[in-house]
């Protein structure tokens, strides 16, 4: 026991979580204000091993590890594959269609403003209001010593059965997806493809054309 | 066995798994899967027509079962199953009903056009079925995170059916759209299950209702501000004005038979998960959330009919008037009342055949590379195919809400309702709405009955439409019409739809 | 002794902010894509310090859940993009626009 | 009784004269469509007559008899059969219309001899005749609106009858028109009267006219207002005189049967019908269709002293003796203003005839300036026009004389002011006339020069034969029958002695009593001659005037605006084509194209331009949408917040 | 020809209770569509026989209906009636009264008229096939007695109403069709409403749910402002359809751009939904509401009435002179029905029935000028008379009655809506009596432009009437003299059901009728 607390946490805590939690803003920064996708993936990584940190603190050992394992290690490199695939690691020419002030100021407020809104509902502290323990303890020492492990799959084989099993259909989904998008066209196609892609691209052209024609005109008359 | 023996949690106590209960969608799940090992065995293009017709055969075994459930709901009452994460009752076989019937539609129509378009295989099938089954899921979820579950499962699906077409740049671009929104939409959706989560500790609708039931909350911020969240996410997933803006451009960009699907079950789906939510497990909250939806309703009205009428993009426009749609089974939902859930779901059922067999013109229509979808494109196809035109003009104008056809009874229904909940103003606008609807539906049909102009010369292209689109096409108009002059079995189905709770 | 759940709760809100305002003054996909993962982020987290206040594992449960959806769609959302990217030689990963109106 | 159930043979016979020239009147042909059409008329004559003889035979009291056809309108307490009237009022009536009428129709069939639609002027006609019985016979003012419309109608057709030139098609229109300004009297007084006792039938129990007493004063006096309205239009009355002058266009038969003898008249007869009602009236009533009706008859008589064409004269001379009767309606006078009616349909139809001869023989000249000495030419037609001349201008003893004579001795009775006037208009009367007789049938060949014009100009066929002749003998015997009818008509009410008073026994059931101030015999001998001198100035006047000296020396007699009617036309057509046509033009054009239908369209433009705008944020871009999908989570939140509360 | 032969056999069963008579008033037009729409497309002559075979039987059945019908009871009669949608309340029950009645006949003899009058020029098949579901629809609406069925024809008749002026019109037809379509949705929408509310609010009255026109109308349960509210959103809808001052515009231009046989059935029949809508419905079903908001119906009416004529004066296209002239007669109809008399409503019900068959002529008359001439503007006719004398005659004819002339129909119409109209609202009478005097203005100078004069070298030659053309318009010719002469059939069967009408309103408000038009005071 220690003799202090900083707002009801042991100084350990609560070291922890400031410093996780500006680890998690920094990243989460930089994801958004990197100019280089590469750089905002790698940004992204910080962001997640912040937030696995808090995990952590909050007694979901497993997750934080799965978050690691799964986000860090799995879908961030997944992301660098794509970028390197396309060739867009490169930084972004921000005067090809411009956002626009109305863009960036509202992309600004209406967050800011939601997260106010969100802030006041709560009264920023009446969260959970929920009744505790409706099924079981989240930490071990709550819930008799088993370790959160034991106690997540439990609850992943009994109440979330079904949920669980549904899974399975989301990650066949996800493969035959990835199948349908990424499978090259047969060559015998591809040609054909490239000419009809670009039939397509020009018809597509003129016709904006014709609508930038038609819109001109409608705004003039 | 050891880990049971030795755990400080006591024994495991399996919940009682009847997949019986399920069947419509595991009907659905197994024909996905055998649909992909027979196609993976069979080697080379044979047996295309097969897919479409296995992909069938699952939907009718999911309707089979579906009236076999009913059947058994009637007889045994509607049940929790699956540790109640599944709520069994009329409303969900209702939805199971609808959405496997716009998997056969859709299926009938993916076929011929998915010929034409030279861009056959299992996998647009596959896709088909498994996010049926996520729709399905949806309708029948008891807990908000199956609801999460099934409406990823949808959704998963059809993004990656939105961007099927490789050649066409639209495809993907539509494909990209309605990803990003959709993620977005998502983390909102996600955010008000947990914010409700921590208002009421758990996930679990009943128990939610429960919780309500309970304990009038002190403090509602939190819960309210998770109730518009799910607002925001079923609104998304409903097309419902300000939460729409993905659909004209998917609609359109989409290959049309997963525009049908989408507009068709993809929309029924989130109004089941729409419906029960709000209408069961936060009816307790009524006088809060009925007002928001007012308000959703009338924008979706006005928002969709007045765009629709300055595009020239048929299924651009078919994508605003779904927009309108929504606004009128939102209607039924503000109702807040018995005859507004049953009526939301008459006009669900009514508006996927409707919707359907209006995309599947736009189908046929479109022509090889899907891209014939401009009002001019169906000048004079009243002198070229007939029956076609005459099809396409009977769906809209029920979509118009002509009387003797399923939509008259559609917007009545729900219309009635609001007027039952003395929502006079929202039943005005309805209709009033409906005469601005009127216009583009009419509109389409002048240009199918007017002649074509000036290339007399040039011989219009053949417009082949295929067997199978041709069987959609007459069942959707015979459901219109029937539904039209004899809606009372139909209107049966919908009021005894009743939600569990 | 854990530092109260609001504490987390802020941060997942704040977090869930930044991930919002990025996707909307980013043009990138790829990052647009990323920003997403940060809501989906703070959604989990916010989950877990739930679960952690109400003693219930089922907040826990649902962390589990939405990282396979996360997957999933992750998944798909990058192939999609490399759909599309693929083909359009020379462009960048921008927003797409040529349905409107 | 049995005589009398055949009554409805009156009408009947011309109406099915009509029907069968409307089925085959042009496979009958020239001569015997005409005779046809005669016969129907004079066969209905003849009815009449057994009638009058029937009626004449039954007791005074009980000689009002109702012969009912079949139920016309019965709606709850409106009960409006088809049934005809039978007491002396009508009967005389029918008589003198029928008599008129057939006259006219062996006129018109010379008259109308070679005219290509030969047969069409006689269906219009026929119809004409049964209107104009089932106005005078109807037992009930509905009924008798239909005849009343149904005259207005056939007026219209003969009006028109040369529709290719426009002036007649636009006389028939504003006759029709005018005429119904004047039917929508009628109508409102039925309103009243049906209001007021729940029947529209003349007499019976629940009568209008045997309930006159019962109905309040006020509502009787709007009635007669009303009533006099309808009469007005139909009697050419201030200020709905004006379609009768230009009705003028019509076939010459025309002007004497309908705008002299009989359609004109009927607003006369409606009034004489209701007396009993206009006796329920306050005097204002009275004295109201008094005074129009003495300035109408000055008014007229004015115009007519400066008209050139021989029709046009006759026309406001009609005016100007309509005048005359509702001065008598409106001084009580009812069996002078009948009297008069009879003694001025003779001699007015026999001078309309008499000019329709003299313009047959002139070959469609009617400009008097143009005539000239045509006695040498047109002997019958000169004698017997004078007897008309005599008559109307009130020389002793033509029947003139005696029926003005009663009326302005009614008129003296209810003021002398009223008389007053009917003295100076008797004196222009005298004027007018003789002006018209010395230029047609006097002084020199005027028209010789014409003819000389003319042939310069252009080869008209009249030039041929531009000499003048008299017309055959179908044309001329009615203009002796009724010359004779024109001087000896008098007779039917000579107030010689008591008993000479024939038309007014007669008629005593069907008018109401008018106790007036009875003349002395010595006082009415006074204003007779007081008449009679005046007649005789009028024709002095003119005798210095337009007998020795020649026309053109005469201009200072014809201001222009008398020439110009005192511009009422001019006023009336300038209004309508000015500010009415404008107000039209606004409703049609701003008012309904802009305004309302604008709105209309502008609704729709609203939502187009809606559309236009609204897309305009479906920009295409990702972020675009998504931004404002997030902008709907912050509304509702920030809406949420305010009802949770802050 | 055995369609004709089978009718007797159909008038006797008709005697019989089992035979639907007023269902197949219905079901006869519509089974003639089907049967046109297996028919060949190019076989047109058979087409035509077949559709005004099946028109003819229609006619003969409304006629069978007429003879049926009983004199003297005011209630309705031939009910049939099934459960429709049950959990709805909705039933199809028809039935019929003397209101109704000559509106089927009227229907039922326009019908045939239009389908052989004009001239057809292209796709002969889906225009009977439109004719005979419009035919259906108009029946419908006459017949239904359940708020929603009849909803459901009113709103029918818009759609082959629609495809027929979008089809065969003129020149401006899409915009005209659309902006009729529209329209009417328009006052639809609130028609809608209203019911629905009215059907609420009397269930929570009587716990019954239930669109039937009857016991809803028995049941009054509602009242005060929220019956007038009601009120006001059917007499919107109706107001349209009639139509009425300030929402008429769709008319000129629907009747202008319609083909010949639209514009008859338009003006004949259509435009007589609004009136007995107001007549079955409005009255019927809030006769306090009705009673209280009868000024501003009147006022309306009048409006129509003077506002009508005077722009109809204006016109330079003689069919849009017809279309305004429509809108003239129909105020007076509207006036008649809101006196409140047995005089007014009679009156106003004869006149749905005479301003169908003049105005029905009237357009059938400006068809065949067009199909010669091909324009409608006055300005290019004169002088038609010469060339044409009994075309001529014949218009005469029309024209007056349309001006209402004695001794033909539509004087008498006229004539009882404005005495009816006296008795209550004097004022309202008057200036509503002006009309007569505008309506002889407007008419008169068209007829005077139009045929009097001289004829110019293209009209010269002007066709006479031929003896197809003879033959479809007598038939009218006779109504229009019939009527005018001898009305009292019609008014034996009208007057009944009318006072039936009234005393349920006197019953439910604080309204007497006077005396006098009651016939109390003899």
């Amino acid at each position: 026991m220690l003799a202090f607390s900083v707002f009801g946490a042991t100084p350990v805590d609560f070291l922890t979580f400031v410093i996780a939690a500006a680890i998690v803003l920094a990243g989460a920064f930089g994801v958004v204000f990197s100019r280089n996708p590469v750089h905002s993936a790698l940004s992204l990584v910080m962001t997640l091993f912040g937030v696995a940190v808090l995990f952590v603190e909050q007694h979901a050992d497993f997750l934080a590890a799965v978050q690691v394992i799964v986000y860090a290690g799995a879908i961030v490199v997944l992301f660098l594959f794509v970028i390197m695939l396309l060739g867009v690691d490169r930084e972004e020419n921000v005067d090809v269609e411009p956002l626009g002030p109305v863009q960036r100021w509202a992309g600004l407020l209406i967050p800011l403003v939601g997260l106010f809104l969100l802030l006041f509902l709560a009264g920023v502290r009446d969260w959970a209001t929920g009744t505790p323990s409706a099924r079981g303890a989240a930490s071990g020492s709550a819930a008799g010593g088993a370790p959160n492990v034991d106690l997540l799959g439990r609850s992943l084989f009994t109440g979330f059965l079904l949920p669980f099993e549904v899974t399975a259909v989301l990650l066949v989904i996800a493969v035959v997806g990835a199948v349908v998008l990424a499978r090259r066209p047969p060559r015998a196609e591809q040609a054909e493809m490239l000419a009809e892609q670009r039939a397509l691209d020009e018809q597509l052209a003129k016709e904006r054309d014709a609508e930038l024609v038609a819109e001109h005109l409608e705004g003039r008359s | 066995m050891i880990a049971q023996a030795t755990s400080p949690l006591g024994p495991l106590v399996h919940p009682n798994v009847e997949y019986s209960n399920l069947g419509p969608i595991l009907a659905l799940v197994v024909g996905a899967l055998v649909l992909l090992t027979v196609a993976s065995l069979v080697p080379g293009r044979r047996g295309r027509g097969f897919y479409s017709i296995l992909t069938i055969l699952a939907a009718g075994v999911s309707l089979g079962w579906s009236a076999w459930l009913w059947h058994f709901i009637d007889q045994k009452g509607p049940r929790f199953a699956f540790a109640n994460v599944v709520a069994v009752d009329g409303f969900a076989v209702f939805f199971f009903v609808v959405i496997a019937i716009a998997v056969v539609l859709t299926a009938l129509l993916a076929e011929g056009y998915l010929r034409r378009e030279r861009l056959d295989g299992p996998e647009f099938y596959v896709l088909i079925l498994l996010s049926a089954a996520g729709g399905m899921l949806m309708a029948a979820a008891n807990d908000l995170i199956l609801v999460f579950l099934g409406l990823e499962t949808l959704t998963i699906s059809l993004f990656v059916l939105a961007g099927f077409h490789r050649r066409r740049a639209a495809s993907g671009e539509a494909a990209m759209k309605y990803f990003v929104m959709s993620a977005f939409s998502s983390a909102f959706l996600l955010y008000g299950i947990a914010l409700v989560y921590g208002a009421t500790g758990t996930t679990n609708l009943a128990g939610i209702a429960q919780y309500l039931s309970r304990n009038l909350p002190t403090s509602t911020g939190v819960l309210m501000a998770g109730v518009v969240l799910l607002i925001v996410g079923f609104g998304f997933k409903v097309a419902a004005v300000p939460f729409h803006t993905w659909t004209p451009d998917v609609y359109q960009g989409a290959p049309t038979p997963t525009t049908a699907f989408m507009a068709g079950a993809s929309k029924a789906a989130g109004f089941a998960a729409f419906l029960r939510v709000f209408f069961s497990t936060f009816g307790a909250l009524r006088l809060d959330w009925r007002p928001i939806i007012w308000v959703l309703a009338i924008l979706s009205l006005l928002v969709g009919a007045v765009l629709a009428v300055v595009q020239r993009d048929i299924k651009r426009m078919l994508a605003y008037s779904s927009i309108a749609h929504a606004g009128y089974i939102l209607i039924g939902l503000q109702a807040g009342n018995e005859r507004g859930i049953s009526g939301a779901l008459f006009y669900l059922l009514a508006y996927t055949f409707m919707i359907i067999g209006s995309f599947a013109i736009a189908t046929v229509v479109g022509r090889k590379g899907d891209r014939a979808h401009s009002l001019d494109d169906y000048r004079g196809l009243a002198a070229r195919r007939p029956l076609l035109a005459l099809t396409f003009t009977v769906l809209l104008l029920a979509q118009a809400g002509a009387p003797f056809t399923s939509g008259f009874f559609a917007k009545f229904y729900v219309i009635a309702a609001a007027v039952e909940a003395h929502s006079y103003a929202i039943a005005l606008i309805g209709m009033l709405v409906a005469v601005i609807t009127a216009f583009f539906y009419l509109r389409v049909v002048i240009f199918m009955y007017s002649s074509p102009e000036g290339d007399e010369g040039e011989v219009a292209p053949r417009l082949p439409v295929p067997v199978s689109a041709g069987i959609a096409l007459v069942a959707t108009v015979a459901f219109t019409v029937v539904a039209g002059v004899l809606p009372g079995i139909f209107v049966d189905f919908a009021r005894h739809a009743t939600l569990i709770f | 002794m854990s530092l109260g759940g609001e504490w987390y709760l802020i941060l997942a809100a704040i977090l869930f902010t930044i991930g919002a305002f990025g996707l909307l003054v980013r043009r990138n996909i790829l990052v647009m894509f990323m920003c997403v993962e940060l809501m989906l982020n703070a959604v989990n987290l916010s989950f877990v310090t739930f679960a952690r206040m109400l003693n219930d594992i089922g907040g826990q449960v649902v962390v589990f859940f939405v990282l396979v959806v996360a997957a999933a769609e992750v998944v798909v959302g990058l192939g999609i993009i490399v759909a599309i990217f693929r083909r359009r030689a020379g462009a960048t990963a921008d927003d797409l626009h040529i349905l409107k109106g | 009784m049995g005589t009398l159930d055949y009554a409805w043979l009156i009408p009947a016979l011309p109406l099915a004269g009509f029907v069968v020239l409307v089925v085959a009147g042009r496979k009958l042909g020239e001569p015997l469509a005409g005779w046809l059409a005669t016969t129907a008329v004079g066969a209905s004559f003849l009815t009449v007559l057994v009638m009058f003889a029937k009626v004449v035979s039954m007791p005074a009291d009980s000689r009002h008899v109702v012969v009912t056809m079949f139920d016309w309108i019965p709606v709850g307490g409106l009960n409006v059969h088809a049934a005809l009237l039978l007491d002396p009022l009508s009967i005389t009536m029918a008589l003198f219309v029928t008599g008129v009428a057939t006259l006219i129709h062996l006129y018109s069939i010379g008259y109308m001899h070679g005219d290509e639609r030969f047969s069409k002027f006689f269906i219009y006609l026929n119809l004409f005749v049964f209107s104009m019985l089932v106005l005078v016979l109807a037992d009930n003012f509905l009924l008798s609106f239909l005849g009343w419309e149904g005259v207005g109608a056939c007026s219209y057709f003969l009006i028109s009858f040369w529709f290719t030139r426009s002036s007649a098609a636009v006389a028939g229109k504003k006759a029709f028109v005018t005429n119904r300004v004047g039917d929508f009297g009628f109508m409102i007084a039925m309103f009243l009267m049906f209001g007021a006792v729940g029947s529209l039938n003349y007499i019976g129990p629940a009568g209008v006219l045997t309930n006159a007493g019962k109905i309040p004063e006020v509502t009787a006096t709007a009635i007669v207002l009303m009533l006099f309205v309808g009469a007005a239009g139909k009697s050419a009355q201030l200020p709905l005189y004006v379609w009768l002058p230009d009705a003028m266009e019509g076939p010459t038969p025309v002007s004497a049967l309908i705008h002299a003898a009989t359609m004109v008249t009927a607003g006369v007869y409606l009034l004489c019908r209701v007396s009993p009602i206009i006796a329920a009236a306050s005097g204002t009533a009275t004295w109201v269709i008094a005074v129009i009706g003495a300035v109408t008859a000055l008014f007229a008589a004015t115009i007519a002293c400066a008209q050139d064409d021989i029709k046009k004269v006759l026309a406001y001379s009609t005016i100007s003796q309509l005048g005359y009767m509702v001065l008598a309606v409106g001084s009580g006078a009812y069996v002078a203003a009948i009297f008069h009616m009879i003694t001025h349909a003779f001699f007015k139809a026999l001078l309309f005839l008499g000019a329709g001869s003299v313009i047959h023989g002139m070959h469609d000249e009617q400009d008097m300036k143009r005539m000239g000495a045509l006695r040498l030419w047109m002997p019958i037609t000169w004698v017997t026009f004078l007897v008309g001349w005599l008559a109307i201008s009130g020389f002793p003893p033509l029947s003139g004389f005696w029926s003005k004579d009663e009326i302005l001795a009614g008129a003296w009775s209810k003021n002398p002011g009223l008389w007053a006037v009917g003295l100076v208009t008797a004196l222009l009367t005298a004027y007018y006339m003789s002006r018209q007789v010395f230029l047609v049938f006097y002084g020199e060949e005027r028209w010789r020069h014409r003819a000389a014009e003319t042939s310069d100009a252009h080869v008209d066929d009249h030039a041929e034969h531009a000499e003048p002749h008299e017309s055959p003998l179908v044309m001329t015997l009615p203009l002796i029958v009724l010359a004779v009818a024109a001087f000896v008509g008098g007779v039917i009410n000579l107030p010689l002695f008591g008993r000479t008073l024939f038309l007014e026994h007669w008629l005593e059931p069907s008018l109401a009593h008018v106790e007036a101030a009875t003349l002395t015999s010595g006082a009415k001998i006074g204003l007779g001659a007081l008449a009679t001198i005046a007649g005789l100035a009028g024709l002095a006047i003119a005798y210095v005037t337009w007998y020795r000296r020649r026309p053109e020396e005469n201009a200072g007699l014809e201001p222009l605006v008398l020439r110009r009617a005192w511009y009422v036309d001019a006023g009336l057509a300038a209004f309508v084509s000015g500010p009415g046509r404008m107000v039209a033009n606004w409703c049609a054009y701003v008012l309904d194209k802009r305004v309302v239908d604008g709105a209309v369209n502008g609704l729709g433009t609203l939502v187009r331009n809606g559309g236009a705008q609204l897309r305009r944020l479906q920009t295409g871009y990702v972020r675009n949408y998504a931004l404002g999908l997030a902008a709907g989570v912050v509304l509702l939140l920030a809406w949420t917040l305010v009802r949770v509360g802050l | 020809m055995n369609v004709l032969s089978v009718l007797p056999v159909l008038a006797a069963e008709g005697a019989s209770p089992k035979f639907p008579l007023l269902t197949s008033l219905v079901a006869v037009p519509l089974v003639g569509a089907l049967i046109v729409g297996l028919i060949p497309r190019r076989q047109e002559s058979t087409l035509k026989t077949v559709g005004l075979l099946v028109a003819l039987a229609t006619g003969a059945l409304s006629v069978v209906v007429a003879v049926q019908f009983k004199t003297g009871e005011a209630g309705f009669q031939m009910l049939s009636q099934h459960v429709w949608v049950k959990d709805l309340g909705i039933s199809w029950k028809l039935g019929v009264d003397g209101i109704s009645l000559w509106l089927l006949v009227l229907t039922g003899v326009l019908f045939p008229i239009a389908l052989v009058g004009p001239a057809v020029h292209r796709d002969v098949k889906a225009y009977v096939l439109w004719m005979l579901v419009l035919e259906a629809a108009c029946m419908g609406v006459f017949i239904a007695l359940d708020l929603l069925l009849f909803f459901l024809f009113f709103e029918l008749v818009l759609v082959p109403m629609y495809f027929l002026i979008a089809g065969w019109g003129y020149e401006n037809r899409v915009y005209a069709s659309i902006k009729f379509f529209l329209f009417t949705l328009f006052g639809s929408a609130f028609l809608l409403v209203g019911i629905l509310a009215l059907v609420f609010l009397t269930e929570r009255a009587t716990g019954k749910l239930t669109f039937d026109v009857v016991q809803l109308a028995n049941a009054q349960a509602v009242g005060g402002a929220t019956a007038r509210w009601l009120f006001l959103a059917f007499a919107l809808a109706f107001a349209v359809k009639v139509p009425l001052f300030p929402v008429h515009t769709w008319l000129p231009d629907a009747h202008t751009e319609a083909p010949t046989a639209g514009s008859v059935i338009l003006a004949g029949v259509l435009l007589k939904l609004g009136t007995y809508g107001l007549l079955r419905f409005g009255l019927y079903l809030f006769p306090k509401a009705a009673v209280d908001l009868a000024p501003v119906l009147l006022t309306v009416g009048v409006i129509g009435i003077t506002y009508g004529a005077i722009v109809a004066a204006m016109q330079r296209d003689l069919k849009r002179l017809v279309a305004y002239s429509s809108i003239a007669h129909l105020g007076f109809i509207v006036v008649g029905t809101f006196a409140f008399t047995t005089q007014g409503l009679s009156g106003g019900v004869l006149q749905m029935i005479n301003h169908g068959i003049s105005t029905g002529a009237l357009f059938l008359l400006v068809g065949w000028i067009y199909e010669r001439r091909h324009t409608r503007l006055i300005a290019d006719l004169n002088g038609l008379q010469k060339p044409a004398p009994i075309f001529a005659g014949v218009f005469t004819l029309v024209m007056l009655s349309s001006l209402g002339l004695p001794a033909l129909n539509g004087f008498v119409g006229e004539y009882l809506i404005l005495i009816g109209t006296f008795i209550t609202h004097r004022w309202w009478a008057v200036v509503a009596a002006t009309g007569v005097i505008l309506a002889a203005f407007y008419l008169l100078w068209a007829y005077q432009r139009v045929f009097h004069g001289e004829p110019s070298e293209e009209n010269a030659d002007f066709r006479e009437m031929t003896w197809r053309e003879r033959g479809v318009i007598v038939p009218l010719l006779v109504l229009i003299v019939f009527l005018g002469v001898y009305p009292k059939p019609v008014l034996d069967r009208i007057e009944p059901s009318v006072n039936r009408l009234i005393s349920h309103v006197e019953q439910h408000s604080n309204y007497t009728q006077p005396g006098v038009a009651a016939g109390e005071g003899k």
